[in-house]
């Protein structure tokens, strides 16, 4: 079985302590809202989109220290970043969480995210990590909507 | 790939049992059958090493549990062609599979004066719950006659099924074995412009399915009759339709969010799954279809064809006109089940006489009285075979009724 | 009388289990309970040698099954005392019980502006269905609200009653353990008009019952909790209620006669039960409830008691106020259900620690969203005690707590 | 296991062969319809009640030796009985099926219907046994209505 250490890196827990982008953004900013029904998380993600470039992003809600963890980091990560790249992004996210098949596009940089790679080694709490992507993804559908 | 029905038989503890010192002689598969030593041990072990709560609890074990339940989803898509495994819905049994289609689909999509399609060879399970809406609902319910011969009597069906809604019939008649020409009656339905729903409880354990090449909308079909556990149906749908059904039961797992103004489901297939599933019967089932896989549908189907030609040739060659075999006798349209009248003994005698030899026989409506009135009788009995049967028992039975027919006629 | 929580655990082989060398610590049986050595046993061996289909053919292995299907009908209904086995309906869980009572009776004698009484401790289960058909027919559906210490709040009761014609609610919530007073709500419901329906899921596994002495009309309850196979639920019902309800699914089995024009139902409890049962389930559900019988009710209720009160003394020791325990501190008032919330650790950080620690607790809204959102939290964890754990499994629960503590909180 | 001698008595079967009182009467006469649901068993009882005294029955439908056999027994067995004897008779008949639970009253002679005590043995065939009496019950209470 593997260990805490596999699944709560350092990283994790520090954005997990310290989340970054917490808060809400006023209209015309997009907000999509996500839960899980297996554990009760909540959460909102609130998306700037101008020019097709992410310029703003705000995190609310309650969960665990994965799902926020995760979305604290996938906040950091999207933020200036334009809407394709962001999508690459997601892409990515969801290949190392082994729930997209196929070959991951290696040029896609994961940078800190790879911390939560452990989590696959923990199935019940990949819903967690992913919770806060597949908000955005929704997030940036409703902005291109 | 040979087929050994006596490395078969010893699967099956049940088939080993001794009774007064005679051998059991299983006939009543169609009714429900006996299961392997691996769907067993499978079920066995699990509450022994691994049971535990599925897609609730985020422990290990209930997440192994819930893998392993969910792998029975996977295997059973397999098995029936689906696209993915969240077409298929784990029911209690093939009954409350058709009643989910009814309630929810139909209770949705049918209104006063519309019309839905059945056979006149359908089991209770898909008739009751349509008389049921369409007694709420004021549907009306059209038949799809029999030949002589006991096959579907096609002839007129364009125009029964002008205007319909649906159209709900079984691959295999539980009573007369017909195997119906299931593509050709989705094709006919779709061009009505009527939903198509297949009754696959006693195709499915018999015969390759493929509900991608049938076209079909929905299936039902049972595990229990298909060597795996008693409580657990299933019932597979086109996605597209799944989703925009509402959901049926209400409940536990299958919702998203509830409110005390009110509730969101779950997404498939969870929105049909209310409450606590049967957790070890699913999978046990998962090693019912392991079982059949291996062996192969083919396989299976090509044994049964054997011994039903052999117990039609025994039946007729030994009784003639004291026996009157209802349905086809063409083994091609026709799967292992076989219905008959003996003489003029009626079917709860010739069955007690049968069991005097272990030979076990369902004797009465099967749950499909229409069916009865039209073949003129109450009841009839019915041997049926599955894969673990042997031509050796078609004469066993036969000898038995011998002595029924001793025993009535003198 | 001796109660020995010793020899209980060796009656279930599941609890000798060692996962990375360390023990299993189940403490999830309010979700689904473990089964023991007895019923896999009547399972297995009811498989191997007894299998048959059930009050549907006549040869001795049908009726042998019959036989066995139906005692433990009766043992049910000695179980919860009521009047006579007919008054006992298996279901597929109580999930589908619940359905049964809204669909079937509800349907029948509600309409638009019908008043339905719940409480905000429900289960999705008890909740969910009552939504649909009040969405379907213009029901209102009124809360009873929780007292601080998670207690019913009856202040109010009879106003909420008034005009009403339903009240539904749980005998022991599954979240605070709250242990309601079912004939005092019984009485309250019936001086009002409305008919009482208890969810006894969490009550009848962990407490003696008995449903004449709270002249309740309706109770749904589940096997899985009840150290009974997975699968099977029950409906007890008075039987003039369920006399004049009308069924609920339909097909074989729950027919007395039918033709194209339509159907007679079947006799009780054959009306509500149709299609192929869960044969093998019912047939070990009878090894649960000799099991729990031999055992003794109150014996079980007297050990949890004690674990319970082991372990709120534990943790409230230990934590202080780094612990929040949910429900009442009473003893005499709440089961061996213990929710609480940690510091400020997430339950799902919390379980996944225990979980390290083989200690099985559930995290999430245990389908009870109204009380989560009433309790402030979109979470809790649960720790729930059976007759098979110890005060020592309390005590393991602890340490693993600290170290969640010591890996988040530093 | 017990035999078939034991379940079909040659007076069983010679009853089913030679069934007695078949046929229908003709109002006033009462009829009550009976079926088992389990075999498909269907069963007709008329009954000619005139002054509390069963003056004449007649049975029709379709059924197993079993059914047919105590249907024939049982027409013989009434007719010409006042309905408390005839009752008495249904009670202590349902008695030998134990069905019905108590003492039987043994004061009430069975005659004949005893072959058909070996049909307890065979538990699944007691309600073809009792089929026709149950209908005679139902025909009695309508008759009385
Ligand atoms: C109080 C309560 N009611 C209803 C249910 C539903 O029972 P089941 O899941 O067996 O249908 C449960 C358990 O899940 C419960 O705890
Ligand atoms: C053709 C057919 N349909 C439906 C059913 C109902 O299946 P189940 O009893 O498993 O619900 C059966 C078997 O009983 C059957 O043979």
């Amino acid at each position: 079985m593997p260990g805490l250490e596999d699944l709560y890196r350092e990283i994790i827990l520090d954005h997990y302590k310290n989340p970054r982008n917490r808060g809400v953004l006023p209209p015309p900013a997009v907000r999509a809202e996500g839960h899980n029904p297996l554990c009760g998380d909540e959460i909102e993600v609130y998306l700037q989109v101008e020019d097709g470039t992410v310029t703003d992003v705000r995190i609310s809600g309650q969960g665990c220290s994965i799902s926020q963890s995760s979305a604290s980091m996938m906040s950091a990560a999207v933020k200036g970043k334009n809407v394709e790249d962001v999508r690459a992004l997601v892409s990515r996210f969801k290949n190392m969480m082994s729930i997209e098949e196929g070959e991951p596009d290696t040029s896609v940089s994961l940078g800190d995210l790879e911390a939560l790679q452990g989590v696959v080694k923990f199935p019940v709490r990949i819903k967690c990590a992913v919770l806060a992507w597949n908000t955005l993804a929704e997030g940036l559908d409703i902005s291109l909507a | 790939m040979g087929f050994d029905v006596e490395k078969v038989r010893a699967d099956f503890p049940i088939l080993s049992e001794r009774i007064n010192g005679k051998p059991l002689v299983y006939l009543d598969s169609a009714n429900t059958s006996q299961k392997p030593r691996s769907v067993i041990d499978a079920m066995t072990s699990f509450m022994e090493h691994g049971y535990g709560p599925t897609n609730r609890s985020a422990y290990h074990l209930a997440a192994e549990a819930t893998d392993r339940f969910e792998a029975t989803r996977t295997k059973v898509a397999r098995f029936v062609n689906a696209r993915s495994a969240s077409e298929i819905v784990f029911t209690k049994n093939a009954t409350e599979a058709l009643n989910l289609v009814v309630r929810s689909w139909g209770g949705a999509n049918l209104g006063p004066g519309d019309a839905v399609v059945l056979t006149h060879m359908e089991h209770h399970a898909n008739i009751v719950p349509w008389q049921m809406l369409a007694a709420e609902k004021g549907l009306e319910i059209r038949w799809v006659p029999l030949t002589a011969d006991g096959l579907l009597d096609t002839s007129g069906l364009e125009r029964l099924l002008d205007g319909a809604k649906a159209f709900s019939f079984t691959a295999m008649s539980n009573v007369l074995g017909t195997i119906n020409p299931v593509a050709d009656l989705v094709a006919a339905a779709h061009r009505a412009g009527a939903v198509a729903i297949v009754d696959g409880c006693q195709s499915v354990p018999h015969m390759p399915t493929d509900v991608q090449a049938w076209d079909a909308d929905f299936m039902a079909f049972s595990s229990h009759k298909m060597v795996g556990p008693s409580g657990v149906g299933m019932l597979w749908a086109r996605e597209e339709i799944l989703e925009a059904m509402p959901p049926f039961l209400g409940g536990g797992n299958m919702i998203s969010d509830v409110r005390t103004e009110g509730f969101t489901c779950a997404e498939l297939p969870a929105k049909f799954e209310a409450g606590t599933q049967a957790i070890v019967e699913v999978v046990g089932l998962g090693a019912a279809v392991d079982y059949l896989t291996a062996i192969g549908m083919a396989n299976v189907r090509a044994h049964e064809r054997e011994v039903t030609v052999h117990a039609l040739d025994a039946l007729k060659g030994r009784f003639g006109d004291d026996i009157v075999i209802h349905g086809s006798p063409d083994p091609d349209v026709r799967g292992a089940t076989v219905s008959f009248a003996f003489r003029d003994v009626h079917p709860h005698d010739v069955s007690q006489v049968l069991d005097q030899h272990n030979v076990c026989v369902r004797a009465g409506h099967h749950c499909a009285k229409p069916l009865m009135r039209l073949l003129g009788a109450n009841a009839t009995v019915r041997a049926s075979f599955y894969l673990y049967n042997t031509p050796a028992e078609a004469d066993v039975l036969c000898d038995a009724l011998a002595e029924a027919g001793d025993f009535f006629c003198l």
